[in-house]
């Protein structure tokens, strides 16, 4: 893994090398340099099977994480590309001619994540939600819970006390020093 | 009251009205004792001076009482076993130096050698009567003094053994 | 019946800030009126709308008989309790066991049937994402009478493990009126068999009466399927 | 492969690729197979279009059981989700307790106890058997041969006690917990595996006189849904459909996990790449789990802990990190895909089902062409789970 | 295709001669001997401390009261309540259960047609499978949270014996870190440390990292949180949930961790500074942690207060009778010092009653804090313990405290079994191995060694430092020789100590005796208060409550400019001190309001 990485490093531009366990290991890419990279993996060094494509929200830093894991199956080993792409209308470059099943990742991540990814065969189709009309739920900044008690009934009759608050109001109602 | 009359009396009368005697004596003397500490003692520990005082002062009243019922008199006269080992009794109706001013401890230390002494008093006077009236009043002093003893060991051992930290 | 029901569900304001507007959502091109060339080149006009569906609501069944004709006819329907086979959740795993040789529901006059039209019981085997509530309303509502609704796990109950999910009901009675609840994640055949037991004896006794439950709160009921199936582009009632 | 198509009647692509279908020229039909039907894996719907009865163009729907576990897990502790994982996919749940707990693991630096590692390959291999046995009567079921869903049931069921008796569950397990598994083996647990194991053999032989041999089952399934060796990569197929079509690829050989590395098994294979060639394949894989399942009890220490010793996982902190486990479950490869980022709950979690690509991009082209009556033997075929795509 | 194949599904057939295989009575077939079905609780056993609540992923579990519970020390009184319409039946609940008490039965058939009635109390509520033999219970040795304490690292007893300085030396980040992992957060600890510290809260600031947080929390209800961090009796910890099975947290050694954490010049600007002066005067009696803890609160509040203090420095027995080792002079200074920059006027050196009169300091201010605790150490009064080598226990330690040289005798004997017979014990020891190279400390108790009233700690480390500890030995009389010098301690072995009632009441085998040689004889046994300082006219005015001053909740005596707090009113103990000086300080503080509100 250490001399792919020696290997691709330079003409890729890639950052961030995490050697994850011996057969896994992870790169960032910039933007520009996934496709060549995809197909160098793919077409010369026998990482042939795309295992997932999906987003991590790094709401913080304001960018979108999008990792490409690639498996080679002859050598046994994963390689994991990620790449950063910024929060505000989150839009990528569709995969979908390298891998056919890319379009489903990337129907999920549109739906999801509301990244866009142009040209992407069906990729503005519900995928998994029906009629949903809020933010994209796997965002940070949904709030399911919040989104839960708003939108669907619950049973009433729920309560529950803290220990220790109880406990002062049984027994030392007045005469807490901390309150 | 001086060392050695009472117990002289208890050795030589025999009568129950006799021993019954004495052990009023011992309870009044107890009492007077008391009495006569409570106002010396500082105000701090006045209040276990004065529970003492009370609690003679029962014992005393039940005694009198006693005494006065005319039911009685026959069986008052019945003669019996005193027992050999109680100089304990006697001991302690003679007032220990306590000084001017003792403390709670002293005072403790006091009450319950008093109280150990009458409780064994009583209890081998019970021991040597035959059953009855007389025995179960004995009985039930017995059973006064020792509770009353575990009480002041309680108080004692609370007041004394505070165990330090 | 429906203050009643309202008491008991802790009410949220459906509309807050977080919400976007609804997306315009079309009623499905199936829907559509249309003119369709059959294969032997005739051109016909279809109105789904019209032609498809009933335009009434449900009504409520009163007995129609003496007690005894009636009680009869609940032994009956008692005994004949056709499942509908839809596995909305997790549940209808347990209820393949059920229906084979080992735990053998069919010895008591249980079995599963394909399609709605031949189904008096519902059972709902778990959560119901609100996606498939949509279709678990219409597989209910073009059910015949009388249909009963056996609610199957703790998320039917108040929300089970997906009580903070964007995506699920967490109150099944909301939605459709449930005669009997088995709780468990997921209870086992046998927990499933005495539950179908209890609903005979429900039935026996004439007091399974979810589907009149429906017929007489059917506004209540639409009103909340419609509070959180956004995308309602289908009628109001599927028969 | 058989040729069922008549393509006079095909609607053309467009320019986009999709297919010009024009539903008022009564040429062709919707039809929608699920999600209420019999014939249909799990919750989930088809959308065919079809011109007589043979399909021109599928569409897989799926969401019907979706309840959004990656966000949900996304506010639980990491212990939290422990109990949560096994609801994404029902009749073989204990892949996902395995596959997240290794990832917390790893990324914890937890180290677990050598026996939980042989407990834990045992419950996959009993895993694996349920949801082949499931997988069989749904086979035969799907082309009518009805009693072999009773027997495997049956079968699957005595399974499920054994699961009872280990795991004190009889569909979600919740046993193998980040750290190991909760509890030994219970006492006299070999032999009444035993007694289970040869009954789901002689099971296994009516299946294969009944089935396998039955003309009816060969005719329908033999050359439907082929799989051209090519796709395997192209489309990203893993488990008994990749071996059917002749690749070996078996994740257990492959990159080997717990004691796998330490059993004798070499992957099953067959190289017609049809529905019947499938079938076969899983059959004889479950055939070996059986033998696998034996392997394990004479082998595994009986002496040990099962279980790490954890931190107080009410705050349960992970550093930073990514990592992506897998293992091979009846359906194929399952993944997943754990980021931490130093806090109590995971980042993020991505889980990848074998279905994720079976059933969509997959189906989608196998079922082309296929004739109505064979489209849920196809589905079958693929052995898909719906609630592993959408989660 | 073959004609076998049209032949051999016809073998099913062969299934007619079969067993059916169908359970006969699917209704009554109870589940597997480890099944998690329904929830029990013993509720006896639980402690209500909620972490079966935070634990559920469901929010399945409400903590709520129950019928028949109270609440007391230990014990909250709120028992769980689960939701069976959030229930999933994973058991977590009862991995992480404290005590033990939840666990499930092999019961799961429950039906109802009102989904409300899925909610249920176990243990509480009767349900028939209360009484089930089977179902899941946490396996030996399976636990979600590390049971056993982190160590405190400590100096070993070869390097302490022989000298005064600190023996333990404090968590590394590392080690707090770990072992503020181990809480749960429960708070069941909370109403048992007298002064309410936020314990789970500061706890929660070191696993956090944020120490300053931590010193803000601490501060905000003990300002002797460095001393407490040392000495503390740590009541808290007896009701740790985390002490039912398994070590209790070390919170005393976390809340040191935090004041060591902190740098010292960091503290007055955590804490913050005093209030507007308000012109009102305080005094108070006795510079101890009670009189120092309301003095820090009303200076705080921007009162004047002056403390008197008979001796040179202030601490009271935090200073003079906890041996160094225990607690390094510097610490007492540190904590004084940043009590008085909050304003606090000291005046050592000067005994009240001797140097100023009480009606002195009436007159001079608007209230007047009585904190003189207990200096007094009681004797046996034995015969012999009037003897010029029998000593008490609290003078000693104060003289090696104030540094006066003190030689040792070649052997003694210490009487008592609390923390103060072991402090003396171990610095008599120490002062032995420095003298002569040779220890020979005798302690005898009444109490057997399983009722010590010592911190079992405390006496690990005694025995560690070569001290002989005899339990249950009843001092019967100090031996004088020919001489007239001391041989030892003449004791008889006791039988039991208390009655059935629970009563003092000694029982000697007096048989079995036993003579200690020890050249010194030192009552460790008890303390009193010195109350001479008041006056015999103050002592008559005020009301007494069997043989304390009788004081209110508040710490009000019957006289209205009059508190006392500390050793001499609930002790003794430096947090219950802290404590009482807390309630002093808001009573004056409410009554200056009232006074206020009326003018």
């Amino acid at each position: 893994m250490e001399t792919l990485y020696a290997r691709l490093k330079e003409p890729f531009g890639l950052t961030d090398w995490v050697l994850q366990k011996p057969d896994l290991c992870f790169v960032t890419v910039a933007r520009e340099q996934l496709r060549p990279l995809l197909l160098h993996l793919r077409d010369l060094e026998g990482f042939t099977h795309l295992v997932l494509l999906t987003a991590v929200d790094w709401i913080e830093e304001d960018r979108f994480q999008l990792t490409y894991l690639l498996h080679d199956r002859a050598k046994a080993r994963d390689i994991g590309v990620r790449l950063m792409l910024p929060r505000e209308d989150a839009s990528m470059d569709s995969i979908h001619e390298l891998w056919p099943t890319a379009a489903t990742y990337q129907r999920e991540l549109r739906e999801m994540f509301g990244i866009d990814f142009p040209g992407s065969p069906r990729v503005n189709e519900d995928f998994i939600l029906e009629g949903w009309a809020d933010l994209p739920p796997y965002r940070r900044d949904f709030d399911t819970l919040q989104y839960a008690h708003e939108a669907y009934a619950e049973r009433a009759g729920r309560e529950t006390r803290d220990p220790a608050r109880h406990m002062k109001e049984q027994l030392y109602p007045d005469g807490g020093q901390d309150d | 009251m001086t060392e050695g009359r009472g117990y002289q009396r208890m050795k030589a009368q025999s009568s129950l009205k006799d021993i019954l005697a004495v052990a009023t004596e011992f309870e009044r003397t107890a009492r007077d004792f008391y009495a006569d500490l409570a106002p010396k003692v500082s105000k701090q520990i006045r209040y276990l001076v004065e529970e003492l005082a009370e609690e003679e002062q029962r014992h005393f009243d039940l005694f009198t009482q006693l005494q006065s019922r005319a039911d009685i008199e026959e069986m008052l006269q019945e003669q019996v076993d005193t027992p050999a080992s109680d100089g304990r009794f006697s001991d302690c109706i003679h007032l220990p130096e306590l000084g001017d001013k003792p403390d709670d401890q002293a005072v403790l230390q006091y009450a319950l050698g008093r109280e150990h002494a009458a409780m064994e008093q009583y209890h081998s006077l019970a021991e040597s009567t035959a059953p009855g009236p007389i025995h179960d009043l004995f009985k039930f002093l017995a059973a006064e003094e020792t509770q009353h003893k575990a009480e002041l060991e309680k108080i004692y051992y609370e007041v004394v053994h505070s165990g330090g930290v | 019946m429906k203050d009643e029901l309202e008491k008991r569900l802790d009410r949220r304001p459906n509309d807050h800030p977080q919400r976007t507007a609804l997306k315009d959502i079309p009623v499905r091109e199936e829907l559509l009126p249309r003119t369709v060339k059959t294969p032997d080149g005739q051109e016909i006009r279809i109105d789904p709308l019209q032609d498809y569906y009933c335009q009434a609501g449900p009504t409520v069944q009163t007995p129609a008989y003496t007690r005894i004709i009636e009680d009869l006819f609940n032994w009956a329907r008692a005994e004949s309790l056709w499942i509908l086979g839809f596995g909305t959740g997790c549940g209808a795993i347990e209820m393949r066991p059920l229906m084979t040789p080992r735990f053998d529901a069919y010895r008591y006059g249980i079995q599963w049937r394909p399609t709605p039209r031949q189904a008096n019981l519902l059972v709902i085997s778990g959560y119901l994402s609100v996606k498939t509530l949509k279709r678990a309303i219409r597989a209910y509502e073009q059910m015949q009478n009388p249909k009963y609704v056996v609610g199957l796990g703790s998320c039917t109950i108040n929300g089970g493990m997906y009580w903070d999910s964007y995506n699920t009901i967490k109150c099944l009675d909301e939605y459709m009126p449930v005669d009997l609840y088995i709780t468990g994640c997921m209870p086992r055949p046998e927990a499933l068999l005495q539950g179908f037991d209890d609903l005979k004896k429900l039935i026996r006794a004439g007091k399974a009466e979810g589907a009149n439950r429906y017929a007489e709160n059917f506004d209540w009921y639409k009103t909340n399927q419609k509070r959180v199936i956004r995308d309602w582009d289908m009628p109001d009632y599927s028969w | 492969m058989t040729e069922y198509s008549n393509r006079s009647q095909y609607p053309q692509a467009r320019a986009d690729g999709s297919l010009d279908i024009d539903l008022t020229s009564g040429k062709y039909l919707k039809l929608w197979q699920g999600p209420n039907h019999p014939g249909i894996t799990g919750n989930m719907s088809v959308e065919l279009t079809v011109c007589g009865d043979e399909v021109v163009e599928g569409k897989t729907h799926v969401g019907y059981l979706h309840r959004g576990f990656e966000k949900l897990m996304e506010r639980r502790t990491f212990i939290q989700c422990f109990p949560i994982v096994c609801r994404i996919c029902v009749p073989e749940p204990d892949f996902n307790e395995y596959c997240y707990a290794a990832a917390v693991e790893e990324l914890a630096g937890i180290e677990v106890p050598e026996k939980a590692d042989w407990i834990r390959t045992l419950i996959l291999e009993m895993g694996r058997i349920n949801s082949y046995l499931m997988y069989l009567g749904g086979q035969a079921g799907a082309f009518g041969l009805g009693v072999i869903g009773q027997w495997t049931t049956y079968a699957r069921d005595l399974m499920l006690d054994r699961f009872e008796e280990l795991t004190g569950a009889r569909i979600y397990h919740m046993f193998i917990m980040p750290g190991g598994v909760r509890d030994d083996l219970p006492e006299g647990f070999d032999q009444r595996m035993e007694e289970t194991l040869q009954e789901i053999e002689s099971t296994l032989q009516d299946v294969y006189d009944t089935m396998f041999r039955n003309a009816v089952f060969k005719k329908r399934a033999v050359g439907l849904g082929y799989v051209d060796p090519a796709w395997v990569d192209e489309y990203g197929i893993t488990g008994p459909v990749a071996r059917g079509a002749g690749v070996a690829k078996d994740v257990r050989r492959d990159q080997p996990y717990l004691v796998y590395d330490r059993l004798d098994f070499e992957p099953v294979i067959a190289t017609e790449s049809d529905t019947y060639a499938r079938a076969d394949v899983r059959r004889r894989d479950l055939l070996m789990s059986v033998d696998l399942i034996r392997q394990i009890l004479a082998r595994m220490p009986r002496q040990g802990e099962v279980m790490a010793t954890l931190p107080n996982v009410l705050h349960w902190k992970i550093p930073r990190g990514e990592t992506y486990v897998r293992g091979e479950c009846s359906r194929g490869e399952y993944g997943y895909y754990l980021v931490t980022d130093g806090s109590g709950y995971p980042r993020r979690v991505n889980v990848r089902g074998p279905s994720y690509t079976h059933a969509m991009t997959l189906l989608e082209k196998l079922i082309v062409n296929v004739n109505i009556s064979n489209v849920a033997g196809l589905m079958v075929s693929l052995h898909t789970y719906p609630p592993e795509i959408e989660r | 295709m073959s004609v076998r194949d049209l032949l051999s599904p016809f073998t099913a057939w062969k299934n007619l001669f079969r067993e059916p295989v169908s359970i006969k009575d699917p209704f009554n077939r109870p589940a597997s001997e480890r099944y998690r079905g329904f929830h029990k609780n013993d509720s006896e056993k639980c402690i209500g401390c909620g972490t079966c609540e935070a634990i559920c992923q469901n929010g399945a579990i409400d903590m709520l009261p129950a019928d028949g519970v109270a609440t007391q020390p230990g014990d909250s009184g709120l028992r769980p309540r689960i939701d069976y319409g959030r229930c999933c039946w994973c058991a977590l609940c009862v991995d992480v259960c404290m005590t033990g008490s939840l666990t499930m039965s092999n019961e799961y058939k429950w039906v109802e047609a009102d989904p409300d009635k899925f909610r249920f109390m176990p243990g509480v509520d009767k349900k028939h499978w209360d009484d089930y033999e089977d179902g899941y219970r946490r396996p030996d040795g399976h636990r979600l949270n590390a049971p056993e304490r982190i160590d405190m690292p400590e100096l070993a007893p070869a390097q302490r014996i022989d000298s005064f300085v600190e023996m333990v030396t404090g968590y590394t980040v590392e080690q707090a870190q770990l072992e503020a992992d181990r809480c749960v957060t429960c708070g069941i600890c909370v109403a048992t440390c007298p002064t309410h510290m936020a314990i789970p809260d500061y706890i929660r600031a070191i696993r956090d990292g944020d120490y300053e947080r931590g010193l803000k929390l601490l501060y905000d209800s003990n300002p002797f949180s460095q001393i407490c961090g040392k000495v503390c009796t740590r009541r808290c910890e007896t009701t740790c949930a985390a002490s039912h099975e398994g070590d209790p947290i070390a919170i005393r050694w976390l809340k040191r961790h935090i004041t060591e954490q902190v740098p010292h010049e960091r503290y007055r600007e955590i804490i913050g500074a005093p209030g507007p002066a308000t012109g009102r005067k305080i005094a108070i009696v006795g510079a101890g942690p009670a009189g120092m803890t309301a003095a820090f609160d009303l200076a705080r509040a921007g009162h004047q207060v002056t403390v008197y203090e008979s001796e040179s420095h202030a601490g009271g027995m935090t200073r003079y009778g906890i041996p160094e080792y225990r607690l390094p002079s510097d610490t007492i200074q540190r904590e004084i010092d940043l009590i008085v920059s909050m304003g606090v006027e000291m005046h050592y050196n000067t005994r009240v009653g001797t140097d100023i009169s009480m009606q002195q300091l009436q007159q001079d201010n608007d209230a007047v804090i009585l904190a003189i605790g207990l200096w007094m150490g009681r004797s046996t009064r034995i015969p012999g313990s009037d003897h010029a080598n029998v000593f008490k226990a609290v003078d000693l330690l104060r003289r090696i405290r104030d540094g006066e040289a003190i030689e040792a005798p070649k052997s003694l004997v210490v009487i008592g079994g609390g923390n103060v017979a072991m402090d003396i014990a171990r610095s008599m020891a120490r002062l032995q191995k420095q003298q002569h190279g040779e220890i020979a400390v005798t302690l005898t108790a009444l109490e057997d060694k399983a009722h010590f009233l010592a911190d079992p700690v405390e006496i690990k480390e005694s025995i560690e430092e070569q001290i002989h500890i005899l339990d249950s030995r009843g001092p019967q009389e100090c031996v004088i020789g020919d001489q007239g010098g001391l041989v030892g301690l003449r004791t008889w072995k006791v039988l039991s100590i208390f009655d059935e009632q629970h009563r003092f009441a000694p029982s000697y085998d007096e048989n079995d005796e036993q003579l200690h040689k020890g050249e010194w004889v030192i009552e460790a046994i008890g303390q009193m208060s010195d109350v001479s300082l008041l006056g015999e006219e103050l002592t008559e005015q005020l009301e007494w409550n069997r043989g304390r001053l009788q004081v209110d909740d508040d710490g009000r005596t019957s006289e209205s400019w009059l508190w006392a707090a500390g050793d001499c009113v609930k002790g003794p103990d430096v947090v219950t001190a802290v404590a009482t000086g807390h309630k002093v300080a808001a009573s004056i503080e409410a009554v200056f309001a009232q006074q206020e509100a009326q003018t």
